[in-house]
C-alpha cells in the first residue's frame, strides 16, 4: 500500500526536473522533452488521485493530455524543422529575434 | 516494507534516475532514450494505480509515436550535440536554485497536508476487468464528448499544421 | 396584436410587409446583385417581384377591409418617439381610402417595373452606362417603399415620412443622368432638373411642416383619428387655427402636386428615364397631395374658405398648365403640363369636397397617364433605335472615336470654366457619355407617321389620348365628368375653368397625336424607327385596357357608385350623383370640337420638316408666351432667385467675409489670441511649466525602460526562468501565509 | 500471490520463448526451402536428414564469426540495438493466447502467459516499442545508410501502425472486448476474415509492413542502402536482427490468427464437433500451428512473387489508401454491427463483407488508374 502522497511528491520532483531541463539546456528538442516530462508528472499526479478517488476523471482527463501533447509535439517539432531550415541553426539562445 | 512500496521506491528512482539523465545528457539521442525509459516507468505506475489504458497508450503514443519523432528531428537536424554558448551565464546557477527552492516547498507542502495520505489502492480485479474500460468508454462519450470532439479536431488541426510547416515548397512543379 | 388573432381577423398582420417587401426587394439587389452578378432580367424580376408582392398585400388588406364592412383597422408597428406628450409610433393605418391608394401605388408600380426592364435595358446601352441598371431599380423599389409608408401612415408624422422618402426617391431618380442633359450631351441639366424639384418640394414641405406644428400646438396629435376629434372644438374657438392650418397644407400640396405657384420643377422633372415620369411623376408621388387632402377631408370640411382657396388653386392650375400645353414641343412636357392640369383637376375637386371625384380622377389618371407616358418613352426609344439603326447605317465603326473627341470638345465648351476650377475629375466624370448628336427623340417636330412603324405604340397611345380626352366611355370620361358635375353644382366659377382646361386638354392631345403618329415621317430616324419589345408593351395593354374599363369603378348610375360607396367608409357617406346629361354632353362636344380644331390645324396638312408650328402666327404672341411656359420660370429667376442670390452675396461678401472674417475674427479674436498663446501660455505656463514637467516625465521613462529592456532579451529560457521564480514565490507566499 | 503462480509465469514464459526461438529457427529452413522450390531449386537438403540440421549449422556458424565493432559507433546504443529489437518481438507474444487450459498437479493452467483485458493495446504499445532498435541500430552506426534504412523503417513503421490500430479496432469493435481470449472466443461461429475480409486483407498487408517483410523492406534495400541499418552489425549481434525479424513473422501470424483466423479455435464449421477445442485442450495449439504456418507460407510467397515497391509509393500506399480504407472498413464494420443490434436481425452482418468487399474494389479501381496514368508518363 503506498501512500498517495508519495506519488504525488514523485510527480512534484518529476515536474521540477522538467522545468530544470527547460531553463538550462539549450537544445529546443530537450527543451521540448523536458515541457513533455512536465506533462507527464502532471498525468502521474491525475492518475494517483483517480485511482484514490476511484473515479476516471483523472484518467480520462490524462487521456486528452496525451491527444494535446501529441499535437503539440507535431507542430512544435514542425516548427523546430522549419526554423532549422531557414537559420540552419536550432540553439535557442540564438533565436533571440524578439529581443525587446 | 510492503512489496508494493519496494516497487514502487525501485520504480521512482528509475523515473528520477531517467529524467536525471535526460538533463544531464551531452547527447540529444542519449536524452530522448532516457524519456524513452521514464515515460515506461511512469506506464508501469499508471498499471500499479490500476489504468491500464492509460498506460498502453502512454507507451503507444509517449514512447512509440512521440519519441520516435524527437529521435526522427534529431537525427535529421545532427543535432545531437550544439556548440556551446555563451548567451545567459547567470541562468544556470539561478535555475538550479529556483529548482531547489521549489522541490523544497513542493514537498513541504505536500507534507504537511494530512487529508490526502490516503493509501492509493493496489490494481484490484475490479479495475483489471473489461467492465471497468467499458465505464470509462461511457464516460468518456457521454460526460466528456465534447471535449472528445473538440480534442480529435485539435489533432487534425495539428496534423495540417504540421503538414503545411513542413512541406517543401515545390518549385515549378503542379 | 397575436398572429393567430390577426389570421382570424384578416390579413391585416401584413401590413408592414407593404413597406418590407420593396426593401426586401431593394436589399437582395443592393447586397446581393455585384456579389453574384445578377443579370439585368434579375434585377428587374426581383425588384418587380417585391413590388408586385406589395400588390398582393395591398389586394389582401383590401378584401379584408371589406371583409371587416370597411371599418379601418391601426396595426400597430413599431415604437418611434416618445417624448412627453408626445407619442409617435409607425402605424400602419388600414382602410378603404389608404389601400385605394396601396392598390394604385403597387399596381401601377407593378406594371411600371415590368416595363422598366425593357425601357432601362436599352435606355442604359444608349447612354452607355449599364452599371446604372442596378441603380435604377434600387431606386424604383424604394420609392415603393416610401410611397407605402405615405399612404399606410396613422399620423401626419409618419405620412411625412412617407413625403420626405418619395422626395428623396424623386430626387434621385430625376437626377438619375446626372451628368448628362436630356439629350445625353455632357451637361449638369438633369442635376439641376433634380435639384430644382427638391428645392422647390422643400418649400412646400416648409409649409407642411408648419401645418404640422401648429397641429400639434392646438390639437395635441399628429394621430388623424385624434386630430379630426380635437379639431371640431378648436374651429369653434379658433377658426383660424385650422384655416392656417389647412393652407399651410395647401402649401404643401402645391409643392408635391405640382399647383400653382409651385408647379414648375414638374416639367423639369421630366429629365428622369420615362419610367421614373410615369410613376413619380404621373401616377403616384404627385397624387401624394391629392391624397393629403382627402385624408385631411374633415379638416378642410371645417373651414369652407380654405377649401375655395383650394379649388380655386387646382382650377387655376388646370387652365393654366393646359394653356402651356398647347405650346410644347417635346412629347413628355406636353404630358408633363398635362399631369400638372389634370392635378389641377383632382385639387380642385378635393378642394369643392368632392372627395370621391377626386380620388376617381386620380385613379383613372395614374392608369391612362401612365400610359402616356410609357407610350411615350416608347416612342423616344423607337424614336433612338430609328436614329442609331440609320446613323449607323451612314457611318460604321470609325465614328465612334471620333464621336468620343467631339463629346470631350462639346464638354470643354459647355463646362470650360469649370474644369479648370476642378481639374480633370469632372472631366473624368463626365467623359463616360458619349453624346449622340444633338438629335432630339423627345421633340415631336422629329417625328411623324409613326403609326405606321409602330402600330402597337400608337393604338395604346390613341387609347391613352382619348381616356384624358374624356371622351366615352373611356375611364377619363367618367371621372372628369363627375368633377365637372360637381363643379357646375356648387363652383360655377372653378366650373368654368375646368371646361376650358378640358377643351384645351382634349386640343393638345389631338395636336399631340397628328403630330407624333400621322402624317409623313419628318426625319430619318422617325422613319426608321421600330416597335418597342414585348417586355414594355405588354404592361402598356394593361394599363391600356385598365384605362378603358376604369370608369366602370364608379359608374354614376344607380346602383353603381362602387367606389362612392368604398370610400365612404373612410370619407362619411355621400349619395353618389347620378349622370347629369347636360354636363356630359358640354364636355363631350367640347372635347369632340377641340379634336376636331386640332385636325383642322394639324391633322389635315401635316407638318413638314422643319415648318413652324402653324398656331404661332395666328395667336402670335400668346403662342410665344405658351411656348415659353409663361415665362414663369423667368419670372422666378427675376423676382425671386436673382435677389436672394444678391442677398446671399451681400451676406457672403459683406457680413460675413469682410465683417465677421476680417474684422471679428482675424483682427479681434486672433490677436487676442495671439498674445495669450504665445506670450501668457506658451513662454511661461508651457515652456516652463507643463514641457518641463512632461520632458522630466518623458526622460524619467526612458531611463527606466533602458533599463528595463533588458529583461527583455529574447531568450525563452530566461522567460521560462521567470515564470519559475514566479511560481517559487506565490508558493513560498503560500507557505508562509 | 503465492509461488507456484511465479513458478507458472516463469515456465510459461520461457517455454514461450523457446517456442518462439525454434520455430525462428525452423522458419529460416522453411522459407529457404520453399522459395527454392518456387525457383525451382532444390534448397538446403543436406545437413541432417532433408536439412533439418541446418539451422542448428547456422547458429554455430553465426556464434563463432568474429564481430566487428567500427570505431566511430556509439558504442552503448549500438551494443543496445540488437536487444531492444529482438525484446519486443518475444515480449509481444504474452498475450497471445495459444489455447484454452488443462488440468497439471491440480492446479488449472492456461495456455496463455497474461490475460489482460487491454490485450490489443498491449500489442499496439509493443509494436510501436519496436520501432526502437531499429532506428537505434541505423544512428549509432553512424553510417549515413544505415541511418537511411534506421528513418525509413520507423517512418515506414509509424506511418503502418495507424492502419494497424484501426485495424485492431476492427477485431475490436467486432468482438466486443479488448481482451485475447475473448476476441478468440467471439470467432467460435465464424471467423473475422470472413465476416470482414477486407479487414483482414489490409490487416496482412499492413503486418507485412511493419516487420519489413518484402515487399516493403525498404530498409534492406540492397540496391540503394547496401543494407539498411544493420549493414555494421556481424557476427551475433547480427544474428539478433535476423532473430527478431523471424520472430516478429511468427508473432504477427499469431496475432492475425488471433484476431481475423479463429486464433486457437478449430475451423468454425467444425464446432461442437468431435475436433472443437473445448473437446481435447491440445487442438489448440495444433490448430493455431496451422494456421501460422499457412500464413507464414504466404508471406513467403509474396517474398517469392513481387518485387520490392518503390519508398514514396510505399508511403503513399500507406497514408492514401490503407489509411482511407481500413477508416472505411472500420466505418462500414461498427454500422453493420449497430444495425444489426438496432434492427435485432443478425442477417445485417453479412452487410459488412459486402459493403467492405465492394469499397475494397473501389479502392483497387482508384489503384489501377493512378498506375495507368502513371504509367502513361506523368511521373
Amino acid at each position: 500500500m503506498v501512500p498517495v502522497d508519495y506519488y504525488i511528491a514523485l510527480s512534484a520532483l518529476l515536474f521540477v526536473l522538467g522545468a530544470l531541463g527547460v531553463l538550462i539546456r539549450r537544445n529546443p528538442l530537450i527543451v521540448f522533452m523536458s515541457v513533455e516530462l512536465m506533462l507527464n508528472a502532471a498525468n502521474l499526479a491525475f492518475v494517483a488521485f483517480s485511482s484514490v478517488f476511484k473515479t476516471f476523471n483523472g484518467q480520462i482527463f490524462v487521456f486528452f493530455v496525451i491527444a494535446v501533447a501529441a499535437a503539440e509535439v507535431a507542430v512544435g517539432l514542425a516548427l523546430i524543422v522549419e526554423i532549422f531550415k531557414s537559420r540552419k541553426n536550432i540553439n535557442i539562445d540564438e533565436l533571440n529575434s524578439l529581443k525587446g | 516494507m510492503t512489496s508494493d512500496l519496494i516497487v514502487f521506491l525501485v520504480l521512482s528512482l528509475i523515473a528520477i534516475a531517467s529524467a536525471l539523465g535526460m538533463l544531464f545528457s551531452k547527447n540529444a539521442v542519449y536524452s530522448a532514450l532516457f524519456l524513452v525509459l521514464n515515460f515506461i516507468t511512469v506506464a508501469v505506475f499508471y498499471l500499479l494505480l490500476g489504468a491500464p489504458f492509460i498506460a498502453m497508450a502512454q507507451i503507444t503514443v509517449y514512447a512509440g509515436a512521440v519519441m520516435v519523432l524527437f529521435l526522427f528531428v534529431i537525427m535529421l537536424l545532427g543535432a545531437e550535440s550544439l556548440a556551446p554558448s555563451q548567451a545567459l551565464p547567470w541562468q544556470k546557477p539561478l535555475a538550479f536554485t529556483l529548482a531547489l527552492v521549489l522541490v523544497v516547498e513542493a514537498v513541504y507542502i505536500i507534507l504537511s497536508r494530512a487529508q490526502l495520505t490516503a493509501a492509493v489502492a493496489s490494481p484490484d480485479a475490479s479495475l483489471n476487468s473489461m467492465d471497468s474500460l467499458r465505464e470509462m468508454a461511457m464516460m468518456l462519450f457521454n460526460n466528456y464528448l465534447l471535449p472528445f470532439e473538440v480534442t480529435s479536431i485539435l489533432l487534425l488541426v495539428a496534423m495540417v499544421g504540421a503538414i503545411v510547416l513542413a512541406k517543401q515548397e515545390k518549385v515549378g512543379l503542379k | 396584436m397575436q398572429l393567430s388573432e390577426t389570421v382570424s381577423s384578416g390579413f391585416f398582420f401584413l401590413a408592414p410587409w407593404l413597406v418590407f417587401a420593396p426593401l426586401t426587394g431593394l436589399l437582395i439587389n443592393l447586397i446581393f446583385s455585384k456579389q453574384f452578378k445578377f443579370s439585368e432580367n434579375t434585377v428587374g424580376t426581383i425588384a418587380s417581384l417585391a413590388s408586385g408582392a406589395a400588390f398582393v398585400i395591398s389586394a389582401l388588406l383590401a378584401y379584408s377591409v371589406s371583409a371587416g364592412h370597411g371599418e379601418a383597422v391601426s396595426v400597430p408597428f413599431a415604437q418611434w418617439i416618445h417624448i412627453g406628450t408626445l407619442q409617435l409610433d409607425w402605424t400602419f393605418r388600414v382602410d378603404s381610402l389608404s389601400t385605394t391608394m396601396m392598390l394604385v401605388v403597387s399596381g401601377v408600380g407593378t406594371l411600371i417595373h415590368v416595363y422598366a426592364i425593357g425601357y432601362m435595358h436599352e435606355d442604359v446601352r444608349f447612354k452607355h452606362e449599364e452599371g446604372r441598371f442596378n441603380r435604377f431599380f434600387i431606386f424604383l423599389n424604394l420609392f415603393i417603399a416610401a410611397m407605402m409608408i405615405l399612404v399606410s401612415g396613422d399620423s401626419y408624422m409618419m405620412l411625412f415620412v412617407g413625403w420626405e422618402g418619395v422626395g428623396l426617391c424623386s430626387f434621385l431618380l430625376i437626377g438619375f443622368w446626372f451628368e448628362m442633359d436630356t439629350l445625353a450631351r455632357p451637361s449638369w441639366a438633369n442635376s439641376n432638373a433634380a435639384k430644382k424639384a427638391f428645392i422647390t418640394n422643400r418649400v412646400g414641405d416648409f409649409g407642411f411642416l408648419l401645418a404640422g406644428f401648429l397641429m400639434f400646438w392646438h390639437l395635441g396629435s399628429f394621430q388623424f383619428d385624434a386630430v379630426f376629434k380635437a379639431a371640431p372644438a378648436i374651429a369653434e374657438s379658433a377658426p383660424w387655427v385650422i384655416v392656417a392650418i389647412t393652407l399651410f397644407m395647401l402649401v404643401g400640396v402645391a409643392g408635391k402636386s405640382a399647383q400653382i405657384p409651385l408647379y414648375i420643377w414638374l416639367p423639369d422633372a421630366m429629365a428622369g428615364p420615362t419610367p421614373v415620369s410615369a410613376l413619380i411623376h404621373a401616377a403616384t408621388m404627385v397624387t401624394a397631395g391629392v391624397y393629403l387632402v382627402t385624408r385631411s377631408a374633415p379638416l378642410f370640411s371645417l373651414v369652407p374658405q380654405a377649401q375655395y382657396i383650394v379649388a380655386m388653386v387646382g382650377a387655376g392650375t388646370a387652365l393654366f398648365a393646359a394653356t402651356i400645353a398647347v405650346g410644347q414641343y417635346d412629347i413628355k412636357k406636353v404630358l408633363a403640363y398635362s399631369t400638372i392640369s389634370q392635378l389641377g383637376f383632382m385639387v380642385a375637386a378635393v378642394g369643392m369636397g368632392a372627395y370621391v371625384a377626386g380620388m376617381f380622377h386620380l385613379m383613372t389618371h395614374a392608369f391612362f397617364k401612365a400610359l402616356l407616358f410609357l407610350s411615350a418613352g416608347s416612342v423616344i426609344l423607337g424614336l433612338e433605335r430609328g436614329h442609331h439603326a440609320h446613323a449607323h447605317h451612314a457611318a460604321h465603326d470609325d465614328s465612334k472615336s471620333k464621336k468620343k473627341k467631339e463629346g470631350k470638345h462639346a464638354l470643354s465648351k459647355v463646362e470650360g470654366k469649370k474644369e479648370e476650377e476642378h481639374g480633370h475629375d469632372d472631366h473624368g466624370e463626365v467623359r463616360r457619355v458619349e453624346p449622340v448628336e444633338t438629335f432630339d427623340p423627345g421633340d415631336m417636330r422629329n417625328m411623324g407617321g409613326l403609326r405606321k412603324t409602330m402600330p402597337v405604340t400608337f393604338w395604346l397611345y390613341m387609347i391613352g389620348t382619348l381616356a384624358l380626352a374624356g371622351i366615352f366611355p373611356f375611364a377619363g370620361f367618367w371621372s372628369k365628368d363627375e368633377i365637372l358635375l360637381d363643379a357646375s353644382l356648387h363652383f360655377p366659377s372653378v366650373y368654368g375653368q375646368l371646361v376650358l382646361a378640358a377643351f384645351l386638354t382634349a386640343f393638345y392631345m389631338g395636336r399631340q397625336v397628328w403630330m407624333v403618329f400621322f402624317g409623313e415621317a419628318r426625319t430619318d430616324a422617325a422613319k426608321h424607327a421600330q416597335e418597342s419589345p414585348k417586355v414594355m408593351t405588354v404592361p402598356l395593354m394593361v394599363l391600356a385596357a385598365l384605362s378603358i374599363l376604369g370608369g366602370a369603378l364608379n359608374l354614376p348610375f344607380e346602383g353603381f357608385h362602387n367606389l362612392t360607396h368604398w370610400l365612404g367608409h373612410t370619407l362619411g357617406e355621400v349619395e353618389g350623383l347620378p349622370l347629369d346629361l347636360k354636363v356630359a354632353g358640354i364636355s363631350t362636344v367640347l372635347a369632340l370640337t377641340a379634336i376636331l380644331v386640332s385636325w383642322l390645324i394639324y391633322g389635315r396638312n401635316p407638318l413638314k420638316a422643319g415648318q413652324i408650328d402653324p398656331l404661332k402666327k395666328p395667336l402670335g404672341f400668346i403662342f410665344t408666351g405658351m411656348e415659353n411656359k409663361w415665362f414663369v420660370d423667368e419670372g422666378y429667376f427675376a423676382l425671386i432667385i436673382n435677389p436672394f442670390k444678391q442677398v446671399s452675396q451681400f451676406l457672403a461678401d459683406v457680413i460675413d467675409w469682410r465683417f465677421w472674417h476680417d474684422f471679428v475674427h482675424e483682427t479681434v479674436i486672433l490677436g487676442t489670441y495671439n498674445w495669450l498663446s504665445g506670450v501668457a501660455l506658451n513662454e511661461y505656463a508651457d515652456q516652463k511649466g507643463i514641457d518641463a514637467f512632461a520632458n522630466w516625465l518623458g526622460d524619467a521613462t526612458q531611463w527606466l525602460s533602458a533599463n528595463m529592456r533588458k529583461v527583455q532579451n529574447g531568450f525563452v529560457r530566461s522567460y521560462a526562468l521567470s515564470v519559475m521564480l514566479g511560481v517559487v514565490l506565490i508558493l513560498g507566499y503560500l507557505i508562509l501565509k | 500471490m503465492d509461488w507456484t503462480t511465479w513458478v507458472e509465469w516463469i515456465v510459461k514464459g520461457f517455454v514461450l520463448c523457446l517456442i518462439l526461438l525454434t520455430g525462428f529457427a525452423y522458419l529460416t529452413l522453411y522459407e529457404r526451402r520453399a522459395l527454392a522450390r518456387m525457383q525451382v531449386r532444390v534448397g538446403p537438403n543436406r545437413a541432417g536428414y532433408q536439412g533439418l540440421l541446418q539451422p542448428i549449422a547456422d547458429a554455430v556458424k553465426l556464434i563463432f564469426k568474429e564481430e566487428l565493432t567500427p570505431a566511430r559507433v556509439y558504442k552503448v546504443v549500438f551494443f543496445l540495438a540488437p536487444i531492444l529489437t529482438v525484446v519486443p518481438s518475444l515480449v509481444i507474444a504474452a498475450v497471445i493466447p495459444l489455447g484454452t487450459s488443462f488440468t497439471m498437479f491440480g492446479r488449472e493452467i492456461t495456455l496463455y502467459v497474461a490475460n489482460i483485458n487491454v490485450g490489443v493495446l498491449y500489442l499496439t504499445s509493443i509494436a510501436s516499442i519496436a520501432v526502437y532498435g531499429i532506428v537505434l541500430a541505423g544512428w549509432s552506426s553512424n553510417n549515413k545508410y544505415a541511418m537511411l534504412g534506421g528513418i525509413r523503417s520507423s517512418a515506414q513503421m509509424i506511418s503502418y501502425e495507424i492502419s494497424l490500430g484501426l485495424c485492431f479496432a476492427i477485431a475490436i469493435v467486432m468482438s466486443n472486448s479488448m481482451n485475447l481470449v475473448d476476441i478468440v472466443n467471439a470467432q467460435k461461429d465464424m471467423w473475422f476474415a470472413v465476416t470482414q475480409p477486407v479487414g483482414a486483407l489490409v490487416f496482412l498487408i499492413v503486418v507485412l509492413a511493419e516487420v519489413n517483410r518484402a515487399p516493403f523492406d525498404m530498409p534492406e534495400a540492397e540496391q540503394e542502402l547496401t543494407a539498411g541499418y544493420h549493414a555494421e552489425y556481424s557476427g551475433m549481434k547480427f544474428a539478433l536482427f535476423f532473430m527478431a525479424e523471424y520472430q516478429k513473422m511468427i508473432v504477427v501470424c499469431m496475432i492475425a490468427a488471433t484476431l481475423f483466423f479463429g486464433g486457437y479455435r478449430e475451423f468454425w464449421f467444425l464446432k461442437d464437433t468431435f475436433f472443437s477445442v473445448d473437446r481435447f485442450w491440445f487442438l489448440g495449439p495444433i490448430y493455431l500451428l496451422l494456421k501460422v504456418v499457412v500464413l507464414l507460407f504466404f508471406m513467403i510467397w509474396i517474398r517469392a512473387t513481387w518485387p520490392r515497391i518503390r519508398y514514396d509509393r510505399l508511403m503513399a500506399f500507406g497514408w492514401k489508401i490503407l489509411l482511407p480504407l481500413s477508416l472505411a472498413v472500420l466505418f462500414i464494420t461498427a454500422t453493420g454491427i449497430l444495425l444489426a443490434q438496432e434492427l435485432n436481425n443478425q442477417l445485417f452482418i453479412w452487410s459488412i463483407p459486402l459493403l467492405s468487399i465492394i469499397c475494397a474494389l473501389v479502392v483497387v479501381v482508384f489503384i489501377y488508374r493512378d498506375l495507368r496514368r502513371k504509367s502513361h508518363g506523368r511521373i
